[in-house]
């Protein structure tokens, strides 16, 4: 049984590959945030897999129960900057700049 | 016995939705179609996952166990609420920056 | 320039690499660091001498209680210093170009679960300061938490909301409030004739024997810590979303 | 008695955290929970005319609302594992915009059916402007899903029982 | 057995950092320096130190990123190397 849970938790690590990708080009600043929304998730779940090998996952399920609360504070921040943003630097004008570095 | 099968066969459905979460977030087109794939598929299989994981635990049942089970119960009601709202938000970042949604192509010629 | 600075980074890289092969093995009980006296007092005594379960917090809150409140002064310098540089008082300076706010609707869902969450954040930030003897936490990581639960508040609704919980008075208050518990607890020992922060004395006091009565204090003195981050960590958050005005976060 | 019914909601999820009953750690939760109904019970219900019973039948239909909400997100998260995995051009995609209108009164009721819509992968809800829900949806098959309003029924059915 | 995962999240350190060294946009940058606290978080939990790993998940998720992107509200979007 132990076998598979690291096997599980390899193979969580492995699907973040895409998602890193996609930090990595993700062509407007959006793209990127849900990205790390989406890590942040598989992290909450990651941290449970880890506390079932150690077998500690009384103590484990606190950080898990921690990124599950506060995780999207974060996001909210990031989608409140967009609210308020200056509008002759706005988004789509950023867009525009970018291939010309 | 049978609790291991359950849970091996839960997490491994858990796994696979969030390879269909990873495969769609790199090969749908646009801004809005890769929020379906990223935000909500994990969301999904992070329950399936979850609920595994704690059969798993209640193999033995204690008073403690039960307690650790409450809190990932705990964990999943409580992404279940603020997963979509963080989407809500950023999706509505995005539509609001306006951000152009994709169309196919021959539709595209139709309109034009 | 960038180029210089990659260089040293790899330099400074392999030196580092190159060090790493004198140290001792992962978790290896000959190494200098376990071996040592007072590593071994701690790690066989901790629970004989104050009945924490928990030894990194005994050894925060106790044995190293100088550290730990010298901490705390410092985040609440740290506050003080950013309080001081970013401040603004009085609102007719050279008109500085604001990012403008493009919408003021309030979003319903966003609202909703903060009403729904905001309790249990808290609740859980309450948890974790409480107890720090038995998992990991402590008054530090709560303070955080607490803290976060005020900046979600104003992130869903506004600056303003959420400074009728925690106004801008309020928390210089609990800043120095939270200071003054731990040194409290210091000088309370002080006065039953001990040393500075050494908690068995104040079985006087608090209920039970000498070692409840050091974990006793030790919790009293993460409350104190408690106080002294959620403050510090809002003010923050205030000052440096709303560029100094307090009137409008983000 | 508002502030009684929120205070033994926290105490009872301070146990689920706490997971040590004894008298010490249960005295430190009855504080830190009033503490909490002191500074922010004021969040929790908006509506509180509700009658206890109303309440009562409310909370014994939600597990299996909740049942249900986790069927329907299993199916569509099939739908868009098939639209993950087509390969080369993908058939199936063909995003649209919806403007659904609801029912729904109170601000809780339209909360639950927006993250729920949210929650069933294929639909996101953009906006709620008064009782108009603007949708992202992602493909024919789940635009046909949110048409037919199976769940606002749901959901009115549960959270939204009128005093009688 | 778990020194597989030490080495893929050592491995995803690395690049996020990069990656973040790398963007222009400032808001990317600090929402990418998130990932990093993240994995800083599971290699701590890892390596069994458990009060730096919750110290890590409670700054990393809570306050930090809030503080970044504020910051960054305040001054210029694009980093100016």
């Amino acid at each position: 049984m132990e076998n598979f849970f690291v096997f599980a938790g390899v193979a969580i690590l492995a699907l973040m590959i895409p998602i890193i990708y996609r930090i990595l080009v993700g062509p407007t600043a959006i793209d990127r945030i849900v990205a790390v929304n989406v890590i942040g998730t598989k992290t909450t779940v990651l941290l449970i897999v880890i506390g079932m090998l150690y077998e500690r996952v009384g103590m484990f399920v606190d950080f898990a129960l921690t990124y599950a609360l506060l995780n999207f504070v974060g996001s909210l921040a990031a989608a409140k900057f967009f609210d308020r943003v200056n509008p002759a630097k706005s988004f789509s004008t950023m867009k525009a700049e970018e291939p010309q570095e | 016995m049978i609790i291991n099968t359950i849970c091996i066969f839960l997490v491994s459905c858990g796994l696979i939705f969030f390879i269909g979460g990873a495969v769609g977030i790199i090969r749908f087109p646009d801004f809005y179609t890769r929020m379906h794939a990223a935000g909500k598929g994990d969301t999904c299989s992070m329950i399936l996952i979850l609920t595994g994981l704690s059969l798993y635990i209640l193999h033995e049942p204690t008073t403690a166990n039960f307690l650790v089970v409450g809190k990932i119960l705990f964990i999943a009601l409580f992404i279940m609420s603020t997963s979509p709202t963080s989407t809500h938000a950023l999706i509505k970042a995005g539509f609001e920056e306006g951000i152009k949604m994709w169309k196919r192509e021959d539709e595209k010629e139709g309109q034009e | 320039m960038k180029i210089i600075g990659f260089i040293t980074v790899i330099i400074t890289a392999l030196l580092l690499l190159q060090a790493e092969r004198d140290f001792p093995n992962w978790g290896d009980p000959e190494s200098p660091a376990s071996s040592y006296r007072l590593s071994q007092h701690y790690i066989t005594e901790t629970y004989h001498e104050t009945v924490v379960p928990n030894m990194v917090t005994a050894v925060l809150a106790d044995y190293r209680g100088y550290d730990t409140l010298f901490e705390t002064v410092v985040i609440f310098t740290a506050g003080i210093a950013i309080i001081g540089i970013l401040r603004v008082f009085g609102g007719n300076q050279a008109e500085h170009k604001e990012p403008q706010l493009t919408k003021q609707k309030p979003d319903l869902i966003l609202q909703t679960t903060c009403r729904l969450l905001l309790p249990i954040i808290q609740l859980f930030a309450l948890y974790v300061v409480a107890h720090g003897h038995h998992s990991p936490g402590g008054g530090f990581q709560g303070g955080v938490i607490f803290g976060a639960s005020f900046i979600l508040l104003a992130l869903c609704h506004d600056l303003k909301y959420a400074q009728k919980w925690v106004p801008e008075r309020r928390i210089l208050n609990l800043a120095g409030f939270g200071v003054l518990l731990y040194a409290g607890f210091g000088v309370a020992a002080l006065m039953f004739g001990e040393n500075f922060l050494d908690y068995g004395i104040l079985t006087h006091l608090l209920p039970g024997s000498i070692e409840e009565a050091r974990s006793h204090s030790m919790l009293g003195v993460e409350i104190g810590v408690g106080f002294t981050v959620t403050a510090i960590m809002f003010s923050i958050y205030s000052l440096l979303s709303s560029n100094g005005k307090m009137k409008e976060g983000i | 008695m508002y502030r009684i019914v929120i205070f033994s909601l926290l105490f009872g999820i301070w146990v689920v955290f706490s997971g040590l009953i004894d008298i010490f750690h249960l005295t430190l939760g009855f504080i830190a929970c009033l503490f909490i109904t002191l500074i922010s019970s004021d969040f929790y219900f908006t509506n509180r005319s509700k009658g206890l019973g109303n309440r009562l039948t409310e909370i014994a239909k939600i597990p299996g609302y909740l049942l249900w909400l986790l069927w329907e997100i299993i199916l569509s998260n099939i739908h868009i594992l098939k639209l993950a995995l087509t390969p080369g051009d993908i058939k199936g995609l063909d995003p649209s915009l919806i403007r659904v209108k609801t029912d729904l009164k109170t601000d809780y009721g339209k909360y639950i059916l927006a993250n729920s819509i949210t929650l069933t992968p294929g639909t996101i809800t953009i906006d709620i402007d008064g009782d108009e829900l603007l949708i992202h949806s992602i493909s024919r098959h789940t635009k046909m899903g949110v048409e037919e309003e199976i769940m606002e029924q749901k959901v009115s059915n549960v959270f939204e029982i009128e005093d009688s | 057995m778990t020194w597989i995962f030490d080495l893929i999240l050592l491995v995803f350190m690395v690049i996020t950092a990069l990656i973040s060294l790398h963007v222009k946009d400032l808001l990317s940058a600090a929402m990418i320096f998130g990932v990093y606290s993240f994995l800083m978080c599971l290699l701590w939990a890892g390596m069994g130190a458990v009060d730096v790993a919750f110290t890590e998940a409670a700054v990393g998720a809570g306050v930090s990123a809030v503080f970044l992107i504020s910051t960054v509200l305040r001054t210029s979007r694009r980093s100016s190397d």
